[in-house]
């Protein structure tokens, strides 16, 4: 662990606050929510309410309510799906690598962004039942043994995706939880009324003793160790629901890589739309500081370039290797029916993220929020040119066609940011968005010399 | 309650089913159906086992013999019958769809009776007959009318000797595309009033001046199976040069297509009848000398200008036409303008000086095209109806009120001058929605009667079930009106007997047929013969013909629309004819061959003129003529003269029924009610076009037109193949599979031999396959309704359409290739269905094994396993796999339900009624297959070559498709899959398809 | 708060006092102190002085059954009824790694809870505690007979504690 | 890869299923439904029977299967008639039913109903017993003539039953646990076939 620290790696601004006003501060973000928060948590339900009621109109009269034209087959429903992954991934890259690369400065934001994570994946988890036509038996794509006798298509990247969603769930899920369990502990000990019961319940009984410390610490660190490899996996493994197939546009082995940046570009992106409104709101300037933004700003414009290299590579080869598919599908994406969507997916992930070379954009918040709603949008664009626009121009010209999405796609993509606010709305005022535990961790316990010096 | 009888009536002898729409739920064995048994035993029905019935079908008046499919009692699919001689078990989609006639939601149920406020009360039987009787009885016998369809049979003799028994002689035969022109052109030619049969398997050479003899005219299916023969590749395969403003369908395969000026396709006929005579190139007979002086003025050079057809190319056809046995065909739209009688008699006077008559002209074994209906005496019948209101006035079989210019205006108002109409219709059409009395009668395949389709040829209709509704055979009405009439009436019809019905009468008309053919057995021994073969034929007769001094007076046909006017074409519609198929979904549906429009009428403009107009596809425009305008969407054709449009028949009815009813434009509007020389209606006018500023998507399903250079529909010259170089065009060089590959095959063999029955994977025992020669294939669509028909595919409506949801297991895919910079304009059509693929790339990204592999090598799709994830059409690079996107099968859903009862008595029980949410596809008519497995089995034996034969394949008029088992090398198909000409579709993608398409050969003209 | 037997409680606020107490009592023979730090800090652990925590094994072998279950489900499952797709042999083992993966991933996190809550629950010893302790405070709780608790108060104080509390 | 390594493979594969998803294992090695042959001759059945505990839906006319196939011993066949040659094993016509009873049961008032229906035209409307989804095809012809199976194999001992109810479950896994075991009646070497379109299409 980091004992000795100096301030400029701790990000922390001097004064260091002491252990109890760290507890102190934190602890206050929780509390009676204002009126506000009611508000608003009213609207996300009510938007949530309008994705429920498309899904089951949708259920009751068929796929055919979407806008589905084949041969595209696939449309929002998929393409936010990984979306969602996408956004899930910077929270486990800053909560588990970092850490395991042991960069301080995450401590600040790594709550938030873990819990981004366990609540991204659980809206995108969604994604794929909404999309199936048959959403009643979707269960059939778990290996259970049935009377049928029958099992299920290991071959099949969609029984891939089955796993690694799922396992990505659980062990995140594990990650944010046990991370939770000592500054639950420390709460406890300050709450009153319900809270401190559902506080003492969620705790666990921790009490901070040596051996707790001692497994703990352990426990962390393997589960870090984990998640590393798994967070690479899952985004890979999306990717190939696309590169697994034969269509142009998507049968491309730089998908891999391309994708797992292009997550942890727009999760990172999604964090600062998160943490902006939430240290205003939580006051959280003297923890969550503008070196965290800059640090942040540095990884997005990383992932970024990353991602813009892939485009440039994507419309290279396609040129380069000769296959007149290949040619023609990007062709389309770039001057086709859908070249708004295409130009949109470049100029906010490619060109836009530019300006974070310049220190003052990277310092300024304001001007950092805005740049990530845009990378989001561009992102989502990303899935989609790549899905919708590809299935549009395939190989068979008599059986092309023109995709264009319904109100009740809009309706449930709606409701999915309404479904992920919900749960983090929820999370943010019971449950410390900032980990007491690791902010302490980072500034050294007080010694006699130091005070009686 | 009425229809509660019928049902029962109909269950009686439905024996052992659940019967109905029952849909793919999940694995519940709970709900509760009911058996009902036979009453009585049926000897030739057992349940779960098909009983063919012969019939005839009268969906026009080509007269196919048919044979229906019975199940249980119900009626479940038509297909040819094989002995016929017109079809030889052949049809088209026309004729697929027939059982939506029967089985159509909109029929009259039960006699109707119009009241005081006009609306239609449902009456009894007794009732009914009583009101015609007393009708009948105080009406003046010479003011009573009927009017009929081409009813060719027995049934024309028979309505003929009821109207004289009563003293009228008010009989008019109506039909919409009477080929009047062709009629007159033969009496003024040769003589007689008669349309010959044209042979093609006998020509070399094919001329069509505007036939579109593979859609609608005179026979098409029979003159498709000639058409292949001829040009269908072999060994000296033939030539054929299409002449028409516009590219139908039929011009599609055509090895040159011409578009002269509009009306001048005779003109060119003369000229190159000019060339043969004073070349004397043709062998002709002496009489021809008799119209040198007639030809003379009209030389290649001369005719050249008007035409708008370059001299040499007039010269050159002639030649062509005149070396080799060849056929001039009149017909179309090009017979059917001011001047078309000169065409015909043109084209007459071309295959005369060539020799041809007698040899592919047959004149004898004439076609009976319209039972000697013409416009012009149903005009005499509107005029006089107007002076002097008929007493009666009785319908069968025809639809004035739809089919004539101005919507049949006139024939209305003559109809409501009538103080009684009574309508025999099955359906409230136009005519029949403003008739008095409604008797609805027998559908075709419920009812006794025969059809002539040509002379030599008398065709049976039988009943194959019970009549669905409450309806009687119009025969068996009139005796029973003659009877209650009394006195002359019945006394006259005494042959018919007393308390005789209209089947006696049939086969006393029967035994006479009987006494024709010099036939000495018992008359039921020869009556069952002829219900089983479907009718009687012999040799058909022929008659040499000689010119009459008419011929000499021809006179030059031509046509001339004024300065910035377009020449409107009205086409008769491949799938609705006239319009009388514009109530069975299953044609609606059917993509037009040549726009690949549904649902709807259309307005086909040339690009160019579209952008001088400022239109694009979609725009809606305004067709106007002095007679009237039509309104409906542009289509951008490039198979058209500039100064061209065409708007197909059969859209925009007033009635009708819920799928024909305001749907589309009724050209008739805007044709002249005037006359032609010839006596019928022409279908030629000068229009004006003006885009009215609205525009739609269009409900087509087409994608892009042309291929994009990736080999998908391929063609090759005969050139080209004489030189040994028909090399199809490969995606990439076919590679070797790398031996990775070979011993995943021999594993996955050994697996499969003990897995199973069927053989093993690796293909040494059955593997299902299918071979299409593209040179024979014209695109006519008839596979697609037989596909239908067979796998219970639903149709989705216009909306769903524009969505691109089509759910048509087969599609006919047509590409236009050249027609830019110079170059002359080609079509290519292929039918695109399941590839069935040995490494189909849609079965590993299922999740459930619902797309898998079977060991006999078919891509098999179980939809009950299917949870609708759609990868796997996603990673379909044919993009042949259909989705459920709504229910089609439930009622629940009235936007799209597809089965309104009885429509779905129409379901094969042989083959699952897909649910919402699963996906399904072309299965190789697997039902088929295991059936004759089963069989085989049964008898102990092994499967033959052509024992199993796939939906599609059994309905193809033109012969193109091939199916049977690939890894057999004697069997037909392994044959044609080894075929120089044999290609994949998209053979680089490495999916080793099982569907093997033969290049389309075109016999161009050597530079 | 008496589910411990009684001993001494005491709150620190400066580390290095805290580790010197603790190292004191060692010596004087107290092995069962219980510690209490609101943050994992290696000074205290050290002197407490336990070895590295076998929670790591059990990450290990869960992550191994994980994977070799993979395997075995995915080709037994395609064997037990076999199907062809696209070609490919029944079992191939090559798409099977993914999920083979994602169990071992799956397995590995769960044996480490599994780990983290056995090795928690078993050390655990009753011993009085004081809510500070998970603020900013650092405790230990001598467990010890009365009549010695004078001598450990002395140590404590005298090492700095800032309260010495008696716990019964 | 040869059979022999395969079944290794599985057993192996089958523990570690088992102890993978303990939750529900059982169904994966459900026993096939048991097999029973018919006994016939000297069955007297029973004159009176408590209809009321009987199994299986209540019918239109209660017509006793102990009867006619226990004690008289008439062939299913003769009723079943179709079952040799089509997917449907068929159901006796009201006239052949009426071809004994013309004589047998007068004043049985259940042989009434079959009297009165045949007089009066109106078919009977039995409740089906054994239903299948309509998207599975079952060729009893196969079964019969093919596969000599007795018709009691999967109906169970009909010529005891009173009244006829469900024997076997008639689900998929039924129906593969009797496929995957058995080879063909002429060729014991040829395993039958578990290819899904043998039945679903």
């Amino acid at each position: 662990m980091a004992t000795s620290v100096s301030p400029e790696t701790t990000g922390t601004e001097l004064p260091q606050p002491t252990y109890g006003e760290i507890t102190r501060d934190i602890a206050a973000t929780l509390g009676n929510p204002s009126r506000g928060y009611y508000i608003l948590f009213a609207f996300v339900l009510t938007v949530l309410a309008g994705g429920v009621i498309a899904l089951l109109y949708q259920v009751r009269y068929g796929m055919g309510v979407a806008g589905y034209t084949p041969p595209v087959m696939w449309g929002v429903y998929i393409t936010t799906f990984v979306f969602w992954v996408g956004i899930a991934h910077s929270g486990t890259l800053i909560s588990a690598i970092l850490y395991l690369f042991r960069s301080a400065w995450r401590t600040a934001v790594y709550r938030t962004a873990e819990a981004m994570t366990v609540f991204a994946v659980m809206t995108a988890g969604l994604f794929p039942l909404i999309h199936v036509g048959r959403l009643w038996y979707a269960y059939w794509l778990i290996p259970y043994p049935n009377q049928r006798q029958l099992w299920v298509n290991f071959k099949s990247p969609l029984l891939w995706d089955v796993f690694a969603v799922s396992t990505y769930f659980t062990v995140s899920t594990l990650f944010l939880i046990v991370g939770l369990i000592p500054d639950i502990a420390a709460i406890r000990d300050k709450a009153t009324g319900w809270r401190k019961q559902l506080y003492r319940v969620t705790s666990l009984g921790w009490r901070g003793t040596d051996y707790q410390w001692r497994h703990f610490t352990r426990a962390y660190l393997y589960l870090a160790a984990l998640a590393t490899p798994l967070v690479l996996s899952v985004h890979s493994v999306v990717s190939w629901d696309f590169a697994m197939s034969i269509v142009p546009g998507w049968h491309a082995t730089i998908f891999a890589p391309y994708f797992v940046a292009g997550a942890i570009y727009s999760g990172v992106a999604m964090v600062i739309t998160l943490t902006v409104p939430l240290r205003k709101v939580f006051r959280m300037e003297r923890y969550v500081t503008v070196r965290h933004f800059e640090n942040l700003s540095k990884l997005m414009l990383l992932t970024g370039m990353i991602v813009g290299y892939a485009y440039v590579v994507e419309y290279f080869i396609a040129w380069y290797g000769g296959n007149a598919f290949e040619r023609a599908s990007f062709w389309n994406r770039a001057f086709g029916d859908y070249w708004w969507a295409t130009w949109t997916m470049i100029i906010c992930n490619g060109f836009l993220p530019m300006f974070l070379w310049f220190r003052k954009v990277r310092r300024s918040i304001p001007a950092l929020f805005v740049l990530a709603l845009f990378v989001n949008l561009g992102m989502w664009f990303e899935r989609f040119v790549i899905i919708v626009v590809s299935l549009s121009y395939e190989y068979e010209p008599y059986a092309m066609g023109h995709y264009t999405p319904s109100w009740v796609e809009w309706l449930i993509l709606s409701g999915s940011f309404a479904w992920f606010f919900m749960w983090f709305l929820l999370f943010a005022k019971n449950f410390p968005t900032v980990s007491i535990t690791e902010v302490k961790e980072i500034i050294p316990m007080p010694r006699r010399n130091e005070a009686s010096a | 309650m009425t229809d509660e009888m019928n049902r029962r009536k109909f269950l009686k002898v439905l024996g052992v089913t659940g019967g109905g729409a029952a849909t793919l739920a999940g694995c519940s064995t709970d709900q509760v159906e009911h058996l009902i048994p036979y009453l009585v035993p049926n000897e030739d029905q057992i349940p779960g086992i098909a009983t063919y019935y012969a019939s005839t079908c009268r969906e026009c008046s080509a007269g196919c013999g048919v044979h229906l499919r019975v199940r249980e009692g119900r009626a479940v699919k038509v297909e040819g019958n094989p002995d016929h001689p017109v079809n030889r078990g052949r049809l088209c989609g026309r004729a697929q769809a027939s059982l939506q006639g029967t089985y159509n939601p909109d029929r009259v149920r039960q006699p109707l009776a119009r009241n005081a406020d006009g609306q239609f009360d449902k009456i009894s039987w007794d009732d009914a007959l009583g009101r015609v009787a007393q009708a009948v009885s105080s009406a003046n016998p010479d003011n009573v009318w009927f009017v009929t369809g081409n009813e060719g049979g027995s049934f024309d003799r028979f309505v003929d000797e009821w109207l004289a028994a009563l003293g009228s002689s008010h009989r008019v035969v109506f039909e919409p595309f009477a080929h009047e022109a062709l009629r007159h052109a033969a009496r003024q030619v040769f003589g007689v009033d008669a349309v010959p049969s044209y042979r093609f398997e006998d020509a070399e050479y094919v001329l069509s001046l505007g036939a579109d003899f593979l859609e609608t005219w005179i026979s098409p299916v029979e003159q498709a199976r000639g058409f292949a023969a001829s040009h269908g590749f072999h060994e000296g395969m033939g030539r054929y040069v299409h002449v028409e403003p516009r590219m139908s369908m039929t011009a599609m395969s055509a090895d040159e297509w011409i578009a002269p000026a509009p009306g001048t396709e005779g003109l060119l006929a003369l000229a190159m009848a000019q060339v043969i005579l004073a070349d004397g190139l043709g062998r002709f007979p002496t009489d021809a000398r008799r119209l040198e002086n007639t030809l003379a003025s009209y030389t290649p050079d001369a005719v050249a200008a008007r035409t708008e057809v370059p001299a040499e190319k007039i010269l050159r056809l002639a030649r062509e036409f005149a070396a080799v046995p060849s056929v001039a065909l009149p017909g179309g739209a090009g017979t059917q303008h001011p001047d078309a009688h000169l065409t015909a008699a043109a084209s007459l006077l071309l295959n005369y000086v060539a020799g041809n008559v007698g040899t592919t002209v047959v004149f004898g074994a004439d076609q009976n095209v319209a039972g000697g209906s013409t416009y012009t005496s149903l005009r005499t019948f509107q005029e006089t109806a107007v002076a002097s209101a008929p007493d009666v006035l009785f319908i069968h079989g025809a639809n004035p009120g739809y089919a004539t210019p101005a919507a049949g205006a006139a024939f209305a108002a003559a109809q409501q001058n009538a103080s009684l109409t009574v309508s025999f219709s099955r359906f409230v059409d136009e005519t029949t929605a403003a008739a008095d009395l409604i008797l609805p009668d027998h559908d075709p395949y419920e009812q006794w009667n025969d059809y002539t389709p040509r002379v030599g040829v008398r065709s049976l209709q039988q009943p194959v079930m019970q009549p669905v509704f409450d309806t009687r055979q119009t025969g068996d009405v009139l005796l029973e009106v003659a009877r209650q009439v009394g006195g002359l009436l019945a006394r006259r019809l005494a042959p018919a007997g007393d308390g005789a019905t209209y089947k006696d009468y049939l086969q006393n008309q029967w035994r006479r047929v009987q006494r024709d053919l010099g036939d000495r057995r018992p008359f039921d021994e020869f009556w069952r013969e002829a219900l089983q073969r479907g009718g009687v034929w012999g040799e058909s007769p022929r008659r040499t013909m000689r010119l009459a001094a008419s011929a000499a007076t021809l006179t030059a046909p031509g046509w001339s629309t004024p300065e910035g006017q377009f020449t409107l074409i009205a086409y008769p519609s491949m799938s609705l004819l006239d319009g009388r198929g514009a109530n069975r979904p299953w044609l609606q549906e059917l993509p037009d061959p040549v726009t690949k429009m549904t649902w709807g009428s259309w307005v086909e403009i040339h690009p160019e003129t579209a952008d001088g107009l400022g239109i694009a596809e979609g725009d809606e425009v305004e067709v106007t003529s002095p007679d009237g305008s039509i309104r409906a969407p542009a289509y951008l054709h490039p198979g058209l003269r500039p100064d061209v449009v065409a708007v197909p028949f059969g859209q925009g009815h007033t009635a009708f029924g819920q799928y024909a009813t305001d749907r589309g434009a009724n050209v008739y509007r805007v044709l002249s009610a005037q006359p032609t020389e010839f006596g019928g209606v022409s279908h030629y006018a000068a229009v004006t076009v003006q885009p009215t500023g609205a525009h739609e998507r269009m409900a087509k399903t087409e994608g892009k037109r042309r291929q994009l250079g990736r080999g998908i529909a391929q063609a090759v010259t005969l050139a080209a193949i004489h030189e040994g170089e028909a090399h199809p065009f490969h995606m990439a060089p076919a590679a070797e599979p790398p031996e990775r590959e070979e011993h995943i095959l021999e594993e996955v063999a050994e697996m499969q031999r003990e897995a199973t029955e069927y053989g093993p994977y690796a293909y040494e025992q059955t593997r299902w396959g299918m071979a299409i020669d593209l040179s024979q294939c014209t695109g006519c669509s008839a596979c697609v309704v037989a596909c239908s028909a067979e796998n219970n595919v639903p149709h989705v409506g216009a909306d769903q359409i524009r969505h691109g949801r089509e759910m048509h297991w087969i599609r006919i895919e047509r590409y236009f290739e050249g027609g830019e910079n110079g170059e002359p304009l080609e079509a290519r059509v292929l039918p695109m269905m399941c590839q069935q693929c040995g490494h189909a790339p849609c079965e590993p990204v299922c999740p459930v094994y619902a797309a898998y592999h079977t060991p006999d090598g078919l891509n098999a799709q179980v939809y009950n396993r299917c949870v609708g994830t759609r990868y796997c059409s996603n990673n379909c690079p044919y993009k042949v796999r259909y989705y459920n996107w709504f229910d089609m099968s439930t009622p629940e859903d009235p936007r799209t339900f597809a089965w309104p009862d009885p429509m779905h008595w129409l379901l094969n029980p042989d083959v699952t009624v897909r649910s919402k949410g699963v996906m399904e596809k072309c299965t190789f008519c697997v039902q088929r297959i295991r059936g004759a497995q089963h069989q085989a089995k049964l008898e102990g034996r092994a499967l033959t070559d052509g024992e199993v034969v796939t939906a599609c394949q059994q309905t193809c008029p033109s012969n193109a498709i091939v199916f049977g088992n690939l890894t057999d090398p004697n069997s037909a198909v392994a044959q044609l899959a080894a075929d120089e000409r044999g290609y994949h579709v998209l053979d680089g993608l490495n999916t080793t398809p099982a569907v093997t398409y033969l290049q389309k050969v075109r016999n161009l003209v050597e530079p | 708060m008496s589910a411990h037997a009684g001993g001494l409680l005491a709150a620190f606020v400066h580390v290095d006092a805290a580790t010197s107490a603790i190292r004191e009592l060692k010596e004087m023979g107290y092995k069962d102190l219980t510690v209490y730090t609101p943050v994992p800090n290696e000074e205290v652990a050290e002197a407490v002085g336990h070895p590295v925590s076998p929670v790591r094994l059990w990450t290990l072998f869960g992550g191994i059954t994980g994977a070799f279950l993979g395997f075995l489900m995915t080709i037994w499952m395609s064997l037990d009824y076999p199907m062809i797709v696209g070609g490919k042999p029944i079992p191939s083992w090559i798409p099977y790694v993914v999920i083979a993966f994602e169990l071992t991933i799956l397995f590995g996190a769960g044996a480490t809870i599994a780990g983290l809550i056995f090795h928690a629950v078993r050390d655990a010893k009753p011993a009085a505690f004081d809510g500070r302790f998970t603020d900013d405070m650092i405790g230990i709780f001598v467990p010890c007979p009365v009549e010695r608790r004078s001598a450990v108060q002395q140590l404590l104080q005298s090492s700095g504690a800032k309260e010495v509390r008696v716990e019964d | 890869m040869t059979r022999r390594v395969w079944s290794v493979l599985k057993a192996g594969g089958a523990i570690a299923v088992a102890t993978l998803l303990v939750a529900a294992g059982a169904e994966v090695f459900r026993t096939p439904a048991q097999e029973s042959t018919p006994t016939m001759g000297g069955y007297e059945a029973p004159v009176d029977v408590d209809t009321a505990g009987l199994p299986g839906p209540r019918q239109p006319i209660f017509y006793r299967h102990d009867i006619h196939a226990g004690q008289y011993e008439i062939d299913c066949r003769y009723c079943h008639y179709a079952a040799e040659v089509s997917f449907s094993p068929g159901l006796p016509t009201v006239a052949s039913c009426y071809g004994c009873h013309v004589i047998v049961g007068a004043g049985n008032p259940e042989v009434q109903k079959v009297r009165d229906a045949h007089t009066n035209g109106v078919p009977i409307e039995w409740v089906e017993v054994h239903s299948l989804p309509q998207f599975v095809h079952f060729p009893h012809m196969r079964h019969v003539v093919n596969a000599e199976l007795e018709c009691q194999q999967c109906h169970g001992e009909i010529q005891r039953m009173p009244q006829v109810y469900q024997f076997a479950s008639l689900k998929m896994g039924w129906c593969v646990s009797c496929h995957e075991r058995s080879t063909y009646a002429d060729n014991p070497e040829r395993q039958v076939t578990t290819d899904c379109t043998a039945c679903h299409y």
